[in-house]
């Protein structure tokens, strides 16, 4: 039960870092946040009580008492995705600041909404 | 193994939150790594050791890495 | 200051919804019916001790090669915006150069930090760990050796044929299922062969070998863009 | 086998003692570099001598034991040393009760000997 409401809380305050910060980074950093509170959150679901992990390595192992194996194939891909993904925004982020020599999102024009 | 996961679980969510506030960006991103680690933590007490490794060696050394190269190549400090 | 509270309140609200939405499912109760469907029979099917492997390469196959042409994607892209995209280039300072106990240091480590990679996406359908893992793994050795020797290239040709070929081998076993009996794209076509032993799973373990070395040449070509955007391009203005 | 559980036990719990005294020494120095030495030599010390004796006491074990011990007593000196400079280049302060301080010559004998 403390997984889903450590979880949460990453979700809330990375969402809270997205929506209030100015600087780039710091939207970055809440963007990461938010994907590592999602990924707890789907293994969290896939656990049950007393389980083992879903490997066939040592003799004796019943398949009842393993957890879910789907979530953390699931989990697998997109912590990947996720570190290709912010490579790539870090990239947008060093050519914003080359072009406008700030960080501060009120001040890039094109960037306001 | 519960009173482990409490102790992971609010170091975990201390570190965001400093991670968030803190105005030096290179200390923020280095809780954000630590951030990682814990949670890397957490998917070994939960039995995932396949996710448990990706993060620790993904979240926590490459993803790091590639913010610390943004930040040298801009701002050091949050105004 | 109003706000920063307005926003935390919308947090908030968000915090609340998902409650309520998980409540309905409690922590460390039962699994879905497919994981059930694929614990009991994944052994049978396809021959890896590790059913994670198994549900990654076997029954979710097609996802995991749409997955590998997004990280190939991202890579391209930094390489796109970094040389094509260059636009006023900052000045680089002097960097320093590191000592002589990193430098012989990472000279010592660095093959064992490729054996250790090489070693987790072999046993990929043994152990926990896998392609992904040990991609990752031997990327951030070639991390080390950019920060003990800045100004070092990798050879970036022979990045893309490792990277090219990687992805040949998994489209190509890919389409041989095409044309076995079976008619169905990723087929396990190879003999099982004798449980929990290096050599089974049939193309399980080929492909994750290939996943393998492309994540590896991935990672490690976007580490490279960004290094020597910093490093090796900013002196030789 | 007795013996191999004397000495794998014995290993074990001197390591656990040496990561015990590097967490005071963490509490207690006064600075970084003080506070970097305890954490660096006394941990070393003891992840080393635990992870040994873990080998010991599952005979299944003992060479991927070895392997990681040795990796611990490679990387860690290396890395601390590397964080020891970096944090001495970029001039954090020193405590006032710092009697000598070698790094000036050791840093300008480096300069010369890069320039030759």
């Amino acid at each position: 039960m403390i997984y889903y409401v450590g979880s949460f809380l990453l979700i809330a305050i990375g969402l809270y870092a997205v929506i209030v910060k100015k600087n780039l980074i710091k939207i970055l950093i809440g963007l990461n946040l938010i994907a590592s509170g999602v990924n707890l959150l789907i293994i969290s679901v896939g656990y049950i009580k007393g389980g083992t992990a879903p490997i066939f390595s040592r003799a004796g192992l019943n398949a009842k008492m393993m957890v879910d194996p789907i979530p953390q194939a699931l989990t697998l891909t997109a912590i990947v995705i996720d570190a290709s993904e912010l490579a790539l925004a870090v990239a947008f982020v060093v050519l914003l600041y080359r072009h406008y020599k700030t960080l501060d999102i009120k001040k890039i024009r094109s960037l306001k909404w | 193994m519960i009173l482990v996961s409490w102790i992971l679980i609010v170091l975990m969510i201390g570190l965001a939150v400093l991670s968030i506030e803190l105005k030096n960006l290179i200390a923020a991103v280095v809780a954000m790594g630590a951030v990682s680690l814990i949670i890397s933590l957490l998917f070994l007490l939960l039995q995932a050791p396949d996710v448990a490794m990706a993060e620790a060696s993904i979240g926590a050394a490459l993803t790091m890495a590639i913010y610390i190269i943004g930040v040298r190549e801009t701002e050091r400090s949050e105004k | 200051m109003i706000r920063k509270i307005v926003y935390a309140i919308f947090a908030a609200i968000i915090v609340i919804a998902l409650v309520m939405f998980f409540a309905a499912y409690p922590f460390g109760a039962n699994k879905m019916a497919v994981g059930t469907y694929y614990l009991n029979h994944g052994v049978a099917q396809t021959g890896a001790a590790n059913i994670v492997t198994s549900v990654v390469l076997d029954y979710r196959g097609f996802d995991t090669l749409g997955e590998v042409s997004v990280l190939f994607a991202a890579a391209a892209g930094v390489a796109i915006l970094f040389f094509m995209l260059g636009i006023g280039k900052k000045e680089r300072e002097n960097l320093t150069k590191p000592n002589f106990v990193v430098r012989v240091g990472s000279r010592i480590i660095f093959p064992f930090i490729l054996l250790f990679g090489t070693y987790i996406f072999v046993h990929g359908h043994l152990t926990p760990g896998g392609g992904f893992q040990g991609g990752s793994i031997i990327a951030s050795g070639f991390l080390l050796l950019y920060l003990s020797y800045p100004g070092t290239r990798v050879n970036r040709g022979g990045l893309s044929i490792i990277e090219g070929l990687a992805g040949l081998t998994f489209v190509v076993l890919g389409l041989w299922g095409l044309f076995t009996p079976t008619d169905s794209f990723l087929y396990n076509f190879l003999p099982k062969g004798l449980f929990n032993t290096l050599v089974s799973a049939g193309i399980l373990p080929i492909i994750y070998i290939a996943i393998g070395f492309k994540v590896a040449s991935e990672f490690a070509g976007i580490v490279d863009d960004m290094m020597c955007e910093v490093i090796c391009r900013g002196g030789e203005k | 086998m007795i013996i191999r559980l004397i000495v794998g036990y014995f290993l074990l719990y001197f390591g656990a003692l040496f990561l015990l005294l590097g967490a005071f020494g963490l509490i207690r120095l006064p600075d970084l570099y003080t506070r970097m030495q305890a954490a660096t030599k006394s941990t070393t010390l003891g992840a080393f001598s635990s992870v040994l004796g873990v080998g010991i006491l599952h005979p299944g074990w003992f060479v991927k034991c070895v392997v990681v011990a040795l990796f611990i007593l490679l990387t860690a000196p290396i890395g601390s040393s590397a964080l020891m400079r970096a944090a001495y280049k970029t001039g954090v302060p020193f405590d006032e009760r710092t009697v000598v301080n070698k790094g000036e010559e050791f840093f300008d004998e480096q300069k010369k000997e890069e320039a030759k």
